[in-house]
């Protein structure tokens, strides 16, 4: 039974990755859950400077679901190639730099010099993020934008390229499709949807930044929805993700078509979630043998 | 830090709205120090979504157990307020940052508001059972009398006590602020420590800060991993240049006062 | 206390209605629930002939939302004028109505039969229904079309007219203008979010349509936030609606902005949710020495 | 139709993954006719959301109790197997079109298929109670034996009975369809009532076609109102001209089994 998959050539032992900025350098999670069984590690949106990020309060709890406005606090490019990595490399499992910037200049900045880095086995490029005032998303809604964007980055890295798209758009296949003709290798869908809470105490928004991302289960026929049109719409392999909690969860994604998923909020509900999904992949294979767990993708399509 | 099950021992309502939880759960009650919290899983579901962050009150180790006192705010509170002794919880923790208690013999002061009370009376017990025993003055202030939840277990653990009451209901009228200059004023307070809302913090942080005498917050923000990993749980704290932000589950909850921006803390409050 | 609000000129006794599709043409409830409490009626959408709908399974419950994929299943406009309208009409409430259409002929022969009907409050233009195949949601999709759609219609009726946007866009606010531009005296919103479910037994997708349109409270973070947006951008009142089912939820959407708000999944948790909602409005009213109800609207934006 | 809050009196199981609730329900127990059920709230939160609709399969009017045999599927089903007696359910009932009985005696035929047995129980007593009592025919058929859930209930309420199990761990080995011919080679069927998988009803139904003898069936489909207003919880029916779609919760349960379209019903199945 295997579980392995290729995303663009990259190897990963699993399909089952852990979402960006919800397991940090994953240094927070060490000693409690086995990392090294992870399919990979997206790390925590990195920006050529440190940024200290959005005023609090930052997340707030949705039905089923939670709003954050981080806003990519983060020690910056050389705290994260001096301190971070050596440590994220450690685990021995794949390592996804989830990359941001203002400017498409930051952007192709953070490419070149990761680029040289050792140990890293794909970037991220995170041009979905709804938490920050310029940058990130405006990448991220429009296909021009998008494809100039990512064509820039791709001259200036060798590594994998995935692009990661935001679902607050009119027609997600335009994004997906203009990301893949700016040379990204594979797609990961979905970033949060932009959400809000009002605090009726205090009559004002919940959060400091007044709107955040929606992220969890909630969101999650959304993010199968957005996952089923692009893996129609594009031929590159797509990580899905969006509120997976349990296996099952994840198999929505992989019969939807993508190739691999990640765990987001989930971890957050129980740090071990992503090692349970592994589990129950495998489980599920072995019931329903299933000799490679490729076979399962797009299943739902083929009627498979 | 662990993840751990533990069973509900015992359930008791100690006063409106107020109950203290008693789990079995020696591998956290061991480790457990002042001042640190337990982040709990309130349902199996997706309802709520997200764990709940509780000081720990109290440990028993040779009884393996430990103790939560909590407030009813919410939909997490309301369905803990209601489990029954026997289910299983899932419990992350020791986490956070302790109190730092002194090296030497000290004499201190606990300020205590509402359930912030519940790390202090912790804290009270170490405090006094340490190599070096402090003398442990406790303040204890509440909106009224029914609020000072559990203030036979702060003030058993302290030399000397006294409560206020917002309506006069016990103790001595007024905020448990009001009782600072008074304290301060007989001298020999060398650290204090408090836990409580924001604005009772703030005032206790500014006292000590033109008294110059050390001073140490547990504080509480909306958390959703409880182990450092979203940069979920900020506070602003002070320092040269730009703004910058700790985690309260992580660097914190306790704080050294001193760290804290309190502008920002309270700028906030209505 | 004064729970009564003003749309456009029209009248609500208080702030909630119940959504469109999701109480049918009242009948239903009736005997069960006080209609004559509701603020209002949305009705089900109605199309110019009759239509059978899509096939089964059409709802699916997800984390604290549903999908459904209803697609028009409804009478056609004779029916409704003979015998659905005057029954409503006996509730004594406003009764709003929801049409729907594949071509703008069909949306403006539509308000043009219905504005001479008695009895009518408003026409709720639905061009943002995700669930069926043309017609509905391009309309919606498109400020261009919007603004077409909306002037059509704007000239064949002189009713309130209402346009009922979709959240499935980029950009809600400029949706927004284009419906006031072509001359929509009010906006609801939101409309569901496409979404999908798969079913991992069958592998394949649970409903008969594919995709289908998620509600509940699972959504009302994306409703109250574009609720904030367009209540920034237009000065039309806003009726809002996305997972109330609490006097609380619809204080979000009222604080956000919103005159009024709709319930609609909601009823089917529990058939009193509305006039629950009323009744908890007017308590908060009470306890809050809130002399109106339209004191409240947009409080959390002006930190009221 | 009411809305009533019942209170749960008891909880049996009664099979491997099957339960059955009495719940003390006056003013739906005395309404209720068999083939109504009732919409039930699993839940005061929103874990799950929508109401889970389940049969009604007894009714005591002297005691004001109903009874719902269920087996576990999922979340909701889940819940219900631990509520315990004395919580407070929300249920919407009775909902729907209950099977028609004859006015004359007459000699019928029931077909249940696992917990579709349920609103067959109902109706066994209630044909047998009727001022012109029916001579009542019970099939009975299950993967295996423990799947006869409340095959007791049925048996007692029928004149005759016969079991059929895929495995032949009880009655007869085979699908409970096989039992058809000879009950009706043997003649004197006037009517036929279903209740069970939609492929065991689609060939009662069949056969009943092809016999020219009356059947009713009672359907499933995915709820949300159930009461008739989302248009939800449609099958398809035969008719002239276009497809067009029923409800289940209000136009059904309970359909004339030539109403429906089983060709489209049965084309979904794997
Ligand atoms: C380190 C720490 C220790 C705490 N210790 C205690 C204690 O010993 N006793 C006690 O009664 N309370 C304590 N609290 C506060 C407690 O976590 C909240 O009262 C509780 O989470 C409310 O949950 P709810 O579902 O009832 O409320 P809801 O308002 O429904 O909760 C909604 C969301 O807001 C969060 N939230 C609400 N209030 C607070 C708050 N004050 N602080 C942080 N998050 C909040 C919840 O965790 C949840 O994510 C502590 C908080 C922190 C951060
Ligand atoms: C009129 C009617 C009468 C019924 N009577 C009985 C009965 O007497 N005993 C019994 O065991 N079951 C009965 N069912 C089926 C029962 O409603 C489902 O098994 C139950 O809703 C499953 O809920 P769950 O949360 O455990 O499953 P989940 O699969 O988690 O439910 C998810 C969603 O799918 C729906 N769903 C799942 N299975 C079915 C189904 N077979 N039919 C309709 N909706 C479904 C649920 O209501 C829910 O909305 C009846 C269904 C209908 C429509
Ligand atoms: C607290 C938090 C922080 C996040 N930070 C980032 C980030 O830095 N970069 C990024 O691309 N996505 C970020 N995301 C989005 C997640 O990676 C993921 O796309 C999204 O949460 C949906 O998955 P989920 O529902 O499983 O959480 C963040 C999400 C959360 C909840
Ligand atoms: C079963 C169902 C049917 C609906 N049918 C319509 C419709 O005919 N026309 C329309 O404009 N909106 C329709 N809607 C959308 C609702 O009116 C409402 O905009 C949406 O569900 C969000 O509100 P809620 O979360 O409270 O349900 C329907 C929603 C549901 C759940
Ligand atoms: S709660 Fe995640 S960093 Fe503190
Ligand atoms: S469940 Fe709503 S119409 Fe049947």
């Amino acid at each position: 039974m295997d579980l392995s998959v290729e995303i663009a050539g990259l190897h990963l032992a699993n399909p089952v990755l852990v979402a960006s900025g919800t397991c940090g350098f994953g240094e927070e999670y060490a000693g409690r859950v086995d990392i090294s069984r992870l399919g990979g590690i997206c790390t925590k949106a990195i920006t050529l400077h440190p940024r200290a990020g959005n005023p609090p309060p930052r997340i707030c709890e949705t039905p089923a679901g939670m709003l954050n406005a981080i806003g990519w606090q983060n020690p910056g490019l050389e705290v994260f190639l001096a301190e971070k990595l050596p440590a994220l490399r450690a685990y021995g499992v794949p390592i996804i730099v989830n990359v941001a910037g203002e400017t498409l200049e930051e952007y192709v900045e953070l490419a070149a010099r990761l680029n040289d880095a050792d140990g890293i086995a794909a970037l991220e490029l995170n041009i979905s993020c709804p938490n920050v005032e310029c940058g990130g998303m405006q990448f991220g809604l429009a296909p021009d934008l998008t494809r100039e964007l990512v064509a820039a980055v791709r001259q200036a890295t060798d590594q994998v390229l995935i692009t990661k798209l935001s679902p607050n758009v009119t027609d997600i296949t335009a994004l997906a499709q203009a990301a893949v003709d700016g040379g990204s290798d594979a797609l990961s869908l979905i970033n949060t949807l932009v959400g809000m809470s009002i605090d009726i105490q205090r009559r004002r928004p919940v959060l400091g930044n007044i709107t955040g991302g929606l992220s969890g289960p909630a969101i999650r026929p959304v993010a199968v929805r957005m996952t089923w049109q692009v893996a129609e719409a594009v031929e590159v392999p797509i990580i899905g993700m969006g509120g997976i909690i349990t296996y099952e969860d994840a198999l929505e994604f992989i019969m939807a078509g993508a190739s691999a998923v990640a765990v987001g909020t989930g971890n957050f509900v129980e740090p071990t979630t992503a090692v349970h999904v592994i589990d129950g992949l495998r489980e599920y294979c072995i019931q329903h043998q299933i000799a490679k767990i490729t076979d399962l993708v797009g299943a739902a399509r083929t009627g498979g | 830090m662990l993840s751990t099950s533990a069973e509900l021992a015992h359930r008791e309502q100690v006063a409106p709205e107020h109950y203290l939880l008693t789990f079995d759960c020696p591998p956290i009650a061991e480790q457990a120090q002042p001042g640190q919290f337990v982040h709990l899983r309130v349902s199996e579901g997706l309802e709520p979504l997200l764990r709940r962050p509780f000081s720990i009150m109290n440990v028993n180790i040779p009884a393996g157990s430990l103790q939560l006192l909590f407030r009813v705010v919410g939909r997490g509170t309301q369905i803990l307020a209601q489990a029954a002794p026997g289910t299983w919880f899932d419990l992350l923790g020791p986490l956070g940052q302790p109190f730092p208690v002194p090296a030497t013999t000290q004499e201190v002061l606990l300020v205590a508001g509402g359930v912030g009370v519940a790390p202090l009376i912790f804290l009270a017990e170490a405090l006094r059972e340490l190599p070096a025993p402090c003398y442990v003055r406790g303040l204890f202030g509440a909106r009224t009398e029914d609020d000072l939840a559990c203030w036979l277990e702060l003030s058993t653990r302290c030399d000397e006590f006294t409560a206020a009451t917002e309506d006069g209901s016990a103790g001595q009228k007024g905020l448990v602020t009001d009782l600072l200059d008074e304290q301060f004023d007989r001298g020999g307070v060398e650290r204090v420590y408090a836990c409580g809302p924001v604005a009772m913090l703030a005032e206790v942080a500014r006292q000590c800060e033109r008294r110059q005498i050390a001073c140490w917050v547990s504080l509480e923000q909306r958390m959703a991993c409880g182990v450092g990993a979203c940069l979920g749980c900020v506070i602003p704290v002070r320092g040269p240049g730009d703004t910058r932000y700790l985690r309260v589950c992580q660097d914190g909850p306790v704080f050294p006062a001193a760290q804290v921006d309190w502008e920002a803390m309270t700028a906030d409050l209505d």
